[in-house]
């Protein structure tokens, strides 16, 4: 699904809105990267692990993001992390609908991702069954290094978005497919 | 309209303008260093390394943040209250920017015959106009609190117009001992009187101590950051802005801190003084000639000031990576019971120190008087056995 | 009409400052929000220390912003926020009040322009006129020398109606003051 | 469901799956599930009366995983798995409370080694818990530094459990019969390391940064106190007990494996407020320490399991040759072991207290019935009660003192 | 109420004074504070420096092949039933004439797959594994995902490449503990 | 004090009401009925001697095949002074649900009701406030229960049904 995201890179230069615009997407797309404020959804074991990537030998920070905002509003990541039970579903729901735009999520670890070992009657088996999802960590909990991978696969997808991402049809089907607007 | 280009040329403008621009541009520049630098700061006491991967060691972090908000979805919330929601930043870094209008970065240069200060006014009454200012910092944070009709906001904005209001008394006290002690309102008077080492912090200790816990306070840093404490009221007032709005909030915390740096090192640490500057200017003057020496002179000085200057920004962090926060009550408490009492303390024996005529020596002797009389009052107190803590 | 470019640039600063004095003090008045009621007023208070200034009174400016603006409006916008401004409230709407205070302010008009006309026009003496007058020192002299009775007097009151707040603010023994 | 979901207007935006219900007196503040002082998601609507608390009352569930389900459809075996995840901070204790229910269900004796590396690791375990408890306190009163401080020990225990048993935090540590390796000369280098040198450093640093810090100490001090009556009627275990002066400890009053060998105390606190939590769990690090000193010193040469090849995997080597030993391979992954039918309770020290077991055997594969006692869901019914008539900032010092964990409490 | 008889009651003194004044724990504070500033940081640079994970740690899987080059699994199943989070499937089959070179045992996985997001890396099913065949390799993890239709591995991703071959210092613990004596 | 004499004692009090006296692993287990159970957790938690003070756990039990005792509830009682466990169980009939609560006792029961409820859907005659504690409210089947299904039906990504489960 998130591949839909990802709009094709025009070739640099001459083409659609010229090379200012082009360059200049680019460049605000750098920023973005270097400036992902997270907002840690830590539900469970995951979370922990959140804490140590956040630590001294793992040091998010070093990829500027290591500001967490809890207010949805400020924050440019959503790191689901950890079980999402249905019970809590509509509540990620509505994080992810007060974040303003650009937003990416992350789904850290097995349970947000598919579930994991929690196939049962309470457990949302993925969250991209309520939102979607630009990258998913494995691992039960990841290590922090895995967490990092994700945040740079996440740098990496900013980089190469449009400037005004939420305005690009593929992104505009994506989120219809999630009854979002 | 010959009256208004002759006054216009007359008055020295357009060098003040210049000058306004630059203290401007320096003041924006360092506050988004200082992001930065609070960002590496907490890193490495905190063991960690900071941002690195924005350019050189991270140089580049404050663009990409600025880059970012600029462009960042821009939301007003629903119930909010529109034009106040704008509002609110704006007032926050207007009166965040105004504050630093009368600091006197430097002594002053020497261009074409005239001397211009390098200060962007100099107003008789300077150290009011900085307290009236700050005294307007806490509108951004109320307003803007409350009109995003949002709980934790306005639990935010409150707390932050108590700690304010509360904590100018004592800061404005601490500052009427400075006042008594050098019979000037004005900021660069104050500067000059410092002039050869004899710094106020030498006179004024406790109300230096004062004066930099209500500065704390003023900009709500740790210990005091309750308006905006992330563990209680998730962002506190600017919990519901994003893009370049909160980045404005997030700006004027630091451009305070700046202003408040400045105002510090003006008024006890002697401002650009440093010591042996007469001596260094002399033989500049005598190496260089008498303007050009005069001008490297001052600009020694402006580099003297700056160090303080960022001294204080660095003290402002270094605190706020070490202690815990206050609640509530107790802050209310400490600014109340504890800071105001001291200040007036700290008048009573300023006072009598200048009348004494020994202001050294009778300030010392009072402080000293005033902690053996608290001691006693202490070991004096009605006690129990096997006391613990709060029972 | 051409003179005008002529004036001294302190005139057009007067003119734009009484302007935005009397739109920030209708706006306090006309304003339904009373959130936007302090902040006109706020406005009114910044444009009447500006005119201070202009009056070279420059200690009256600082003060005034410091304690009408930077205190006594904040308690207002502080004490406005804890009431709960979501439902309308009709007491504003009622005639006998509207009644009451137009009759008041036609009272205070009529008394403000009765003294006024008496007022005598008094004309700058150049040659005498003290360019300290309104600076601090002076003022201080003048409030520690020869208005030192009303003074002290005044701040007597205001420590009994100080006083006369917290009691009223306290609360009942053994509850916590937050 | 959905448009209660709704939040009526955007004060509410964090607080959810509830209406608002708006008192004209008290203001409604809701507390999660998503703050970030809810380290987990539970959600506490408060009814306040400016700053103050009138009344609060809890949603929890919000990570439910239907762990007691599940153990009715896995093997012993397999459990462990949810079991890493109850209390994740301190997953090797879980674990190795889940082994030694099922060794006494089977009747099976561990070894005096293994028995002495489980002890090491479950008091590495509760360090690690106690760590994340007091520097969270920490940060919850916004000093920061200190967590990152100690939290680079926990990084070390870490370490040490990824040479113990190749995971971090979720750790699958600990057999049916014993450990599944023995304790390699790196991992008893790293234990000593950690316990001799950095550690006691640390903590030492710690203490100093919090212990008597004015700010600190009116912070937590007479903050949530609970007496020690009704802390035993809200079934309290564990520290947060022990803070109210009860030396409740299943560590000494039940001792399983082999705690009676070592010399330690059970520090206690004086009137069960913030601080005492606080102090209780410094210094339970401390006696953790101790503890695990006097394990390594005296370890015991020897087996690391216990020699039944009913239930206890059978070295690779025998599986690759030995037909016997590849069926009894077999049997165990399958989980054919031969449990008896029965009822046990078995409880051991967690992080959080009483960490109890009620296992209920059919003689089945997987366990009939599965209960845990989880600490956490008991004593955080206490909650709203310790929180009556404080500010907020004082009701989210004591949430984090409690030390809830969602994924206990939450099961 | 005393239950036992190792009872210590922590300290909880009354603070004096001069602690009362904020100074002393704020001076001692800063000093500790100052100090970890000039310290030597244990931060590692993650992407660029990577940290050993131990020798046992459970990352990526890998069905080994043996000498020859040939599958060792047989598809006996044990490593699904092992899992706790029923990540694993396989399709087993009889080898036919000609396949020896290809499959060490007489019956193979025709299909075999993880389903990355699942799995918790629990190690169970290496544990389980009577052939040596499916092993958690200690020096990789599992990538990060941008797309749902990527997580389950398939055999082209799980068998060993013959070229860059696996290698472990033991391969049971028992050969482990050998080593460290 | 040991096991036979707490057995002594309550058979002295609650004669015929308290049956099935049982000590799998050291553990004095006994069950009784429903009009009992308050009575008798009341007994033990104010003896001068046991001092049962401690409720350690509440939970439920389902069992299908016992015709007319479907369901249990599970008492594990501590008298931390004396370090004594001991366990009661009463069972209820699939029909009447009904048992009196025990917050009236303890405090802490009335979580561990509340799960029971959530899980079983055992009711609690008095308990405050009785309604779903860990799953949503608009759940209409107690989980717990042995002929309901542990998986999510809606997981897609199992093709597995080859090894038993």
């Amino acid at each position: 699904m998130s591949n839909q995201i990802k709009t094709i890179e025009a070739p640099e230069g001459f083409e659609g809105s010229g090379f200012f615009a082009t360059s200049f997407e680019k460049v605000i797309g750098i920023a973005r990267s270097k400036s992902l404020w997270p907002l840690p959804f830590a539900t469970s074991c995951c979370g922990i692990e959140f804490m140590a990537t956040m630590g001294a030998h793992y040091d998010i920070s070093r990829f500027g993001s290591e500001r967490p905002s809890f207010s949805p509003r400020q924050a440019d990541l959503l790191m689901v992390m950890g079980t999402i039970a249905k019970k809590m579903a509509p509540v990620v729901k509505q994080v992810y609908l007060q974040m303003a735009e650009p937003r990416w999520v992350i789904a850290v670890g097995a349970c947000a991702s598919s579930g994991g070992v929690f196939d049962t009657y309470s457990v949302l088996q993925g969250i991209d069954r309520v939102i979607p999802v630009d990258v998913y960590v494995p691992g039960c909990p990841p290590r922090p290094e895995q967490i990092l991978d994700g945040l740079m696969q996440i740098q990496e997808l900013a980089v190469n978005e449009s400037l005004r991402r939420r305005n690009t049809s593929e992104y505009q089907a994506l989120l219809e497919s999630y009854n979002i607007q | 309209m010959s009256s208004f280009v002759q006054w216009l040329t007359e008055s020295m403008f357009l060098w003040k303008a210049l000058i306004i621009i630059v203290i401007f541009a320096i003041t924006l520049g360092i506050a988004a260093y200082s992001t930065w630098a609070e960002r590496k700061v907490a890193a490495y006491i905190q063991d960690r390394r900071g941002p690195n991967r924005a350019g050189w060691g991270g140089l580049l972090q404050p663009l990409a943040d600025a880059g970012k908000m600029f462009f960042k979805e821009d939301f007003i919330p629903a119930q909010a209250d529109k034009w106040l929601f704008i509002l609110g930043p704006c007032l926050s870094m207007f009166t965040a920017l105004m504050s630093s209008a009368v600091v006197p970065f430097g002594n002053s240069f020497i261009i074409g015959g005239k001397e211009v200060f390098v200060q962007a006014i100099e107003i008789n009454i300077g150290i009011l106009y900085v307290f009236g200012v700050v005294s307007l910092g806490v509108y951004g944070v109320m307003i803007g609190g409350w009109a995003s009709n949002n709980k934790f906001s306005l639990l935010g904005a409150i707390r932050a117009a108590s700690q304010n209001i509360s904590y100018e008394l004592a800061m404005g006290m601490s500052i009427i001992a400075i006042l008594m002690m050098s019979g000037t309102l004005s900021v660069r008077e104050i500067v000059l009187q410092q002039h050869g080492g004899n710094w106020n912090i030498f006179y004024q200790p406790l109300g230096f101590l004062i004066f930099t816990v209500c500065a704390f306070a003023e900009c709500n840093r740790t210990p005091f950051d309750l308006p905006e404490c992330e563990t209680e009221l998730v962002g506190g007032y600017h919990t519901e802005y994003s893009s370049m709005k909160l980045g404005f909030y997030l700006f004027a915390e630091y451009i305070n801190m700046f202003a408040s740096s400045a105002v510090t090192a003006c008024l006890f640490f002697g401002g650009y003084n440093y010591p042996g500057m007469d001596f260094v200017e002399t033989q500049l003057i005598s190496a260089l000639g008498a303007n050009v020496g005069h001008n490297v002179a001052t600009l020694i000085g402006i580099g003297s000031m700056f160090t303080k200057i960022l001294f204080g920004i660095f003290f402002f962090m270094w605190v706020r990576w070490t202690v815990p926060r206050f609640r509530y009550d107790q802050l209310m408490n400490l600014g109340w019971k504890g800071l105001i009492p001291l200040a007036v303390a700290n008048l009573v024996i300023t006072a009598g120190a200048i009348l004494s005529g020994y202001k050294l020596v009778g300030i010392w002797a009072g402080l000293g008087l005033m902690i053996v009389l608290i001691s006693v009052g202490w070991s004096l107190r009605p006690k129990k056995k096997n006391a613990i803590m709060g029972a | 009409m051409q003179n005008i470019l002529s004036l001294p640039p302190i005139w057009y600063t007067f003119a734009i400052l009484s302007v935005l004095t009397l739109f920030g003090a209708l706006g306090t008045i006309m304003s339904k929000n009373p959130v936007h009621s302090v902040i006109y007023l706020i406005v009114t208070f910044f444009s009447i220390s500006a005119h201070y200034i202009l009056l070279n009174a420059q200690f009256l400016a600082a003060v005034n912003i410091i304690v009408y603006a930077g205190a006594i409006m904040v308690l207002f916008l502080f004490v406005i926020m804890f009431l709960n401004m979501k439902q309308e409230s009709d007491e504003m709407k009622n005639n006998k009040l509207i009644t009451t205070a137009v009759i008041t302010a036609l009272l205070l008009g009529g008394i403000l322009i009765i003294f006024l006309r008496r007022a005598e026009k008094q004309k700058v003496d150049v040659t005498s006129f003290s360019s300290q007058t309104g600076m601090v020192e002076v003022l201080g002299k003048s409030l520690y020398g020869e208005y030192l009775l009303p003074f002290e007097l005044v701040s007597v009151l205001f420590l009994v109606a100080m006083a006369g707040a917290v009691m009223l603010a306290k609360r009942e023994a053994g509850e916590r003051h937050f | 469901m959905e448009d209660l979901l709704i939040p009526k207007n955007t004060s509410d935006a964090l607080a959810l799956n509830r209406p608002i219900v708006e008192d004209t007196e008290f203001t409604t503040l809701n507390l999660g599930p998503t703050h970030p002082a809810t380290h987990g998601i539970f959600q506490n609507i408060l009814k306040m009366d400016g700053e103050k608390i009138v009344s609060g009352e809890q949603t929890i569930g919000y990570i439910h995983r239907a762990f007691e389900k599940i153990a009715e459809r896995r093997p012993f075996y397999q459990i462990t798995t949810l079991t890493d995840r109850m209390n994740y901070c301190s997953s090797p204790i879980n674990n190795m409370g889940w082994h030694m229910t099922v060794e006494k269900l089977l009747g099976v004796t561990v070894p005096k080694r293994a028995q002495y590396i489980r002890v090491i690791m479950m008091e590495l375990a509760r360090i690690a818990d106690h760590i994340i408890c007091n520097s969270i306190l920490g940060v919850d009163t916004g000093a920061y530094s200190g967590f990152l401080y100690v939290f680079q020990e926990r990084e070390k225990i870490y370490e040490i459990y990824e040479e113990v048993c190749g995971a971090r935090l979720t750790t699958n540590m600990g057999r049916i019969g014993g450990m599944e390796r023995d304790l390699s000369p790196t991992a008893i280098a790293k234990i000593k390391d950690l316990i001799y040198n950095s550690l006691p450093k640390v903590l030492a640093e710690f203490e100093k940064l919090f212990n008597r810090n004015r700010i600190f100490v009116d912070r937590i001090v007479n903050v949530g106190p609970i007496t020690a009556e009704r802390a035993l009627e809200y079934g309290f275990t564990g520290p947060n007990l022990r803070a109210a002066g009860v030396d409740y400890d299943v560590r000494v009053m039940e001792p399983y494996s082999s705690y009676e060998d070592f010399e330690f105390d059970i520090p206690v606190g004086h009137n069960g407020d913030t601080y005492d939590r606080f102090m209780v769990r410094n210094q339970e690090m401390w006696e953790s320490i101790k503890i695990i000193r006097q394990a390594l010193e005296n370890l015991p040469e020897g087996p690391y399991y216990a020699n039944e090849n009913h239930y206890y995997l059978p070295p690779k080597h025998d599986v690759y040759k030995n037909m016997e030993a590849l069926i009894y391979h077999f049997k165990i992954v399958m989980g054919e072991i031969d449990a008896p039918a029965g009822e046990i309770y078995h409880a051991v020290e967690g992080g959080n207290g009483e960490l109890g077991f009620y296992l209920v055997s059919d003689g089945g594969r997987a366990p009939y019935r599965l209960h845990f006692r989880r600490p956490s869901f008991i004593y955080y019914q206490a909650y709203p009660e310790m929180c009556k008539g404080v500010s907020i900032s004082d009701a989210i010092v004591i949430m984090s003192s409690l030390n809830v964990i969602a994924g206990e409490l939450d099961a | 109420m005393q239950l036992t008889n190792r009872a210590k009651k922590t300290d909880k003194s009354e603070l004096s004074l001069f602690e009362r004044s904020y100074l002393p724990s704020l001076a001692t504070g800063l000093g500790i504070t100052i100090k970890h500033f000039f310290q030597k940081k244990p931060t590692i640079e993650y992407p660029e420096q990577k940290r050993y994970l131990g020798p046992v740690f459970r990352g990526h899987h890998i069905l080994k092949r043996d000498e020859e080059g040939r599958e060792r699994c047989t598809a006996c199943g044990l490593c699904a039933v092992a899992c706790p989070a029923e990540a694993i499937s396989m399709v087993a089959q009889e080898r036919v004439k000609g396949e020896e070179h290809l499959y060490r045992e007489e019956k193979y996985a025709a299909v075999y797959e993880i389903n990355m997001l699942r799995c918790i890396f629990c190690g169970l099913c290496e544990e389980a594994c009577p052939k040596q065949a499916v092993y958690l390799r200690h020096d990789k993890f599992v990538p990060v995902f941008t797309d749902r239709s990527d997580v389950i591995y398939g055999k082209d991703q799980l068998v060993e490449d013959m070229n860059q071959r696996y290698q472990r210092d033991a391969w049971t613990k028992e050969d482990a503990m050998k080593l460290w004596k | 004090m040991t096991n036979q004499q707490i057995a002594e004692d309550v058979v002295a009090k609650f004669g015929e009401n308290t049956h099935s006296f049982e000590e799998p692993w050291g553990l004095l287990t006994f069950t009784t009925n429903r009009q009992n159970i308050i009575s008798l957790l009341e007994y033990l938690k104010k003896h001068e001697t046991f001092r049962f003070n401690f409720l350690t756990d509440l939970t439920g039990i389902h069992l299908p095949d016992n015709q007319g005792a479907e369901f249990g509830v599970i008492y594990h009682l501590h008298s931390l002074e004396n370090n004594v466990r001991i366990r009661i169980k009463v069972f209820l009939s699939q029909d009447d649900l009904h048992i009196p609560t025990t917050t009236t006792l303890w405090p802490t029961a009335n979580w561990m009701e509340r799960e029971t409820y959530d899980f079983y859907g055992i009711l609690f005659d008095g308990h405050p406030k009785l309604i779903r504690i860990l799953n949503i409210e608009e759940m209409d089947y107690f989980p717990m229960r042995k002929e309901y299904p542990l998986e999510d039906a809606t997981r897609e990504d199992k093709i597995d049904a080859l090894f038993g489960r």
